[in-house]
């Protein structure tokens, strides 16, 4: 086991797969010479060289294009769009392209792709570069949409990524970079499509991805000291394919459910699973479903402002307990 | 207006076998997209249909110089391109029917007609999309070391879309084995590309922006279009990268469906179709010492053909309502729901 | 009252707010000479002139682009995306640009615009010409969402939108272009964020947009005289602003809600009242809450296959009957 | 490589006065920035930060040349941009700071700074999308015959995004009045942008794709920039289109925040800060002219500037919680749900 930042598992993962297969190449804007703008992908251009690891222009229909032109010849590219908010410039290239394709081919093309980025808020960057957006992906048939919470995920799922045979959207959480955490040593790969009970408990369900599962979790420790409160804590890991055995598993187990989510309100992932839970679960449910989400609005920058609008484990200790209470 | 013909003498340099080869495809695509319009107003081809007649030239002039495993990409108005390549007809108009052994099962319809089998990798139905994808091929091809070639078309409404500029530009650079041919057929919709376009020449006029040399080519006269796709595929196989050409055709039908192309005005349509690609290369070809027998026969067999396509795809049978949500994932299903513990 | 296809509306409404208000413009491709690829917007030149109704390049980060600067300095846009598909082309200014521009400055810039879209599916133009993409639009905060199942909303619904202070989406459905309709003489204007109980019913809720709403009333009277189920049929008419009042009323009366969605399951608009329901709604609701939806699925082109994609009437009829059934 | 600095002598056309201005101007811009990059390594300033120091001479030229109506559309490397409008110094700082009484309250950040009360109509993070809103600003002045120019200042490796493409196009087939500002400062984040684009000089060599004429200015030199931007501006007022102008600079300092800009050989740097243009500027009013009190006075005057917009900016309060859901929507609040029936 050798503990690595968030970071450095990113580089981690991708160099694990590039040196098992040839066909495995990287492009993106700074990411070659520079590593990367978060120095997510240092070392790799010293490691394998120019014709695998490429600079590109700043050119995001291009680079996701060229992805989708490279994979269905042959190779595995990944490609880097630095803040995931950048999606929304090459979004054709990815909803109606990349994700129809082999549907619309029936099966003649086969799209084995990562779309790697950077996502989420809490660093003050604002609006337009603190997006979460696994949401977007999530709702587009023919992607699969991946967020880790923990560098040994980041390299274990970034290997199943690199190796699905279809295309992956690839979440990484800008406020979890400078996290560190055990890596199993050799090679890991870890499935996608397997959530994770991280905490297990009994009065409650707390479904959460990527940043937001620290954030849980802690909220649960303290549930658990301050108000008695045993609550269990699912790290989604995957949205799709998405998991449902485990949450209805769990809400099964608890009656009651809560989701927290980095993204704006409307339509967000947590959506998705109160409706398959209020129609397939819904006989083991004892009370409302609650989400826990950044407001419907953008981003604001300051600090204050930020911390106010991305879920914290205070707001989710408080809401749970309010929940909890007002039930009993 | 229309570029004057070139002289027949040139084509010497070509051998009558390619150029007769070339004129099998023109009439190929001809007969068979004109009998798919006629389809489409007995309501058999449904949805909708963006045909290439009077373009052929363009795609058959390619297609000679083309070798076997050099990628193909093409538009929604990309039958011609995908029948060039070798692709059967019957799969293409059970496709445009919706039928089960359509070429894309009936997923894809009329503007996504593909045949990976014969390199033909896709017909794009946003504008301007395919290019960096075929610049992403190219790149494919460039580090697999293959020799293989992109060649990818496109309209003249296409050379103001925010794709086309990033993908000419990024191929520039990286000296991508891409051969970008603007299919000028001098309208995007129903707007004239003049209209809308800061130069006159749409695809010529922005080369020199990414350090490439304008090029301008009859798009009507197969001989030319031969001459430039053979030096242009040349140069991108040997490493030296892309090359932007611009052919000027016509389409002599509307844009799309039943769309009768009014807003076209009438001296321009008559110029144009008195450079209708087909009889005039057949006429040059007959100078040029075909016999009438081997023209004859080259119409004859494509006429059967197109026959025995449509005969086959009306025969053919409805999709399954099994396949609708087949092929979303590479598992050839459709499932979001990771497996249960269970099974 | 004058009967109009929803097709003649949409040109009736954006002219009688063009003749009442001289900032209103209008951009978009082959939308003047031609009057558009689906005929909606034909007679708009000869009237206004081309100062006012502009063809533009094929190039839609622009023409939205355009829209939002005029609109941020006095002027009220209308940019036609031909298709709704093709708002993933320019996604990046409407839902980075367009959408957080208010917030981002505080309130300094307003952007009084509307973004016309052909919207939806049933014509066999296939996957990249067939979308809902209405929840992508609610996904985005700062965005405002409207389409319309009638002519008379459509008229009614464009002139607010035109009127209204923020930028709206608005989705014309291509299958209901042909339908005609009465439209009350003389000014019409209907406001956003009001939903209409368009059928009464005591047994569910069926709660459905555009497209959806003719199907879900037609199985609706189906339920009525061959299953003796008495379904109440909500348009929504506006995604944002959401009546949500309305949607819970209803559902307190019938405790019983179903969905009716164009889109592909994941993340589509119907997850988001389902998640409102079962937390605001939870203690009225009798049984499962059941989403009709299209597969979450790219839309095929062939006409069987389509017509088996996007729910009918047959399909309402059968889900709300078997559900009721087994409550029975 | 830095081009040949123009001789002081033909600046006889521009009048004392408003050299002074520009260089009162730059020299806010140079002492803003530098304390803000300090700021930032106090932790202060928060997030991120993109610091125009060495390019002041393309913001303070231009804005000498602008209307007080026209309209200033910038980068997230705005703030020299937003200064030379004549936007505080205090409410910018407080906006890096996250200050209630920010420009934006807190909620754009260092990114978004924009004041509409002085026409300056936004600073955009997505590199391109400004564009094409400048153009429709453009348009709108055009549409409302005010006579308004609008100046549209972006990076080098903004030439290669699509956006650029499509607003330069479209720009030019409108004649609208807009004035696009390259300012080349030879490096996108941490790439040159020669290593990415197909062609030497990224903005002029593309001129001609819109029917431009290529337009190369020192910009480091204040009175080349005013007397491109005079003229520029003059030709979109009365009717004659957009332009493109290339200004060639350096940024002094890295991209963002800590960047320490190491990727950029030290000979390049020294070549390029010895053509600083402040200094350098200052100079040439002297022998112009100017004397040292005048100088004197512009240079206090900005020093204390600076310090009491900083001292102002520190004594703001953090933003209340309350204002978090304000301002999404035109009613000023953030409910994407309508009012109740019962209120
Ligand atoms: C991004 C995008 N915008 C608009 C359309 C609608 N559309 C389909 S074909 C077409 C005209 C394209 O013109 P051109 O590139 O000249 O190709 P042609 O049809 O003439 O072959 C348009 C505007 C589209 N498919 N994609
Ligand atoms: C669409 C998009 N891609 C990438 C980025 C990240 N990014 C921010 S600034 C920058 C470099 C821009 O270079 P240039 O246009 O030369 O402007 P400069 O920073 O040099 O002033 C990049 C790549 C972005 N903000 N938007
Ligand atoms: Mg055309
Ligand atoms: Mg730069």
């Amino acid at each position: 086991m050798a503990e690595l930042t968030y970071r450095a598992a990113v580089a981690t993962g991708i160099a694990q797969e590039m040196e098992r297969d040839e066909t495995v190449v990287f492009l993106g804007e700074d990411v070659a010479a520079a590593g990367g703008v978060f120095k997510t992908t240092e070392g790799l251009l010293a490691r394998f060289g120019p014709d695998r690891v490429r600079d590109t222009p700043i050119s995001e229909q291009a680079i996701v294009g060229a992805a989708m032109g490279a994979a269905m010849t042959g190779l595995r590219p990944i490609a880097e769009l630095m803040f995931s908010d950048f999606f929304a410039v090459a979004w054709d290239m990815v909803a109606n392209q990349i994700a129809k394709t082999r549907y619309m081919t029936d099966g003649q093309v086969t799209l084995p792709l990562v779309l790697r980025t950077a996502n989420g808020g809490g660093l003050r960057f604002g609006a337009q570069h603190s997006q979460s957006v696994e949401s977007w992906a999530m709702a587009i048939p023919g992607l699969k949409v991946v967020a880790p919470s923990n560098p040994a995920d980041v390299v274990g799922l970034m290997a199943a990524a690199i190796r699905d045979p279809d295309p992956v959207v690839f979440c990484e959480s800008k406020a979890l970079f400078a996290v560190k955490g055990e890596v199993p040593d050799g090679e890991h790969v870890e499935p996608l499509g397997k959530a994770s009970v991280v905490r297990a408990g009994t009065d409650c369900t707390i479904v959460a991805l990527a940043a937001m599962v620290p954030r849980s979790v802690e909220a649960a420790e303290r549930l658990a000291t301050d108000h008695g409160i045993s609550a269990e804590v699912v790290d989604l890991r995957t949205l799709v394919p998405l998991d449902v055995a485990t949450i209805l598993g769990s809400v099964a187990k608890t009656s009651r459910l809560f989701t927290v989510e980095e993204n704006p309100r409307l339509c967000g992932w947590g959506a998705e699973i109160a409706s398959i839970v209020v129609d397939e679960g819904f006989w083991s449910l004892d009370a409302p479903i609650a989400r826990i989400t950044t407001p419907h609005i953008p981003l604001p920058a300051a600090a204050v402002l930020e911390d106010a609008a991305i879920p914290t484990a205070d707001r989710i200790v408080a809401t749970v307990r309010d929940r909890l209470e007002a039930a009993r | 207006m229309a570029p004057t013909r070139s002289a027949p003498a040139r084509a010497v340099d070509i051998d009558l076998e390619v150029r007769l080869g070339i004129y099998r495809t023109m009439v190929e695509c001809r007969l068979f997209e004109q009998r798919a319009q006629e389809l489409f107003f007995e309501g058999l081809v449904r949805g909708t249909t963006h045909l290439g007649v009077g373009q052929e030239a363009v795609a058959a002039g390619f297609a000679a110089a083309m070798r076997d495993d050099d990628y193909t990409f093409a538009t929604y108005r990309g039958h011609n391109h995908a029948l060039a390549r070798g692709t059967p007809m019957g799969p293409i108009y059970a496709e445009l029917f919706g039928r089960a052994s359509g070429l894309l099962g009936g997923k894809g319809g009329s503007m996504h007609i593909t045949s990976v089998e014969h390199h033909m990798m896709g017909s794009y139905a946003i504008v301007g999309a395919h290019l960096p994808i075929a610049l992403g091929a190219a790149w494919s091809a460039q580090y697999r070391k293959s020799g293989q070639v992109a060649v990818c078309f496109f309209g003249d409404g296409t050379t103001n879309i925010g794709a086309f500029h990033e993908a000419l530009n990024m191929a520039a650079v990286w000296k991508a084995p891409v051969v970008f041919v603007c299919e000028n057929n001098q309208y995007m919709e129903y707007t004239p590309i003049g209209a809308v376009t800061a130069v006159p020449r749409p695809a010529a006029d922005r080369a020199a922006a990414y350090g490439l040399d304008p090029i301008v080519v009859d798009g009507n006269d197969p001989d030319e279009v031969f001459r430039i796709a053979r030096s242009t595929i040349t140069r991108a196989r040997d490493g030296e990268g892309p090359s932007l050409i611009e052919a000027l055709t016509y389409r002599h039908g509307g844009h799309s469906r039943a769309d009768a192309g009014t807003y076209r005005p009438d001296d321009e349509v008559k110029a144009w179709l008195a450079r209708d690609p087909v009889p005039g290369y057949r006429g040059r070809l007959a100078e040029a010492g075909a016999t009438d027998d081997d023209l004859e026969a080259i119409d004859q067999a494509a006429q059967n053909a197109v026959k025995a396509a449509e005969d086959w795809a009306r025969a053919a049978p409805e999709p399954d309502r099994a396949v609708l949500e087949t092929q979303v994932w590479a598992d050839g299903g459709s499932s979001w729901r990771s497996p249960r513990a269970d099974g």
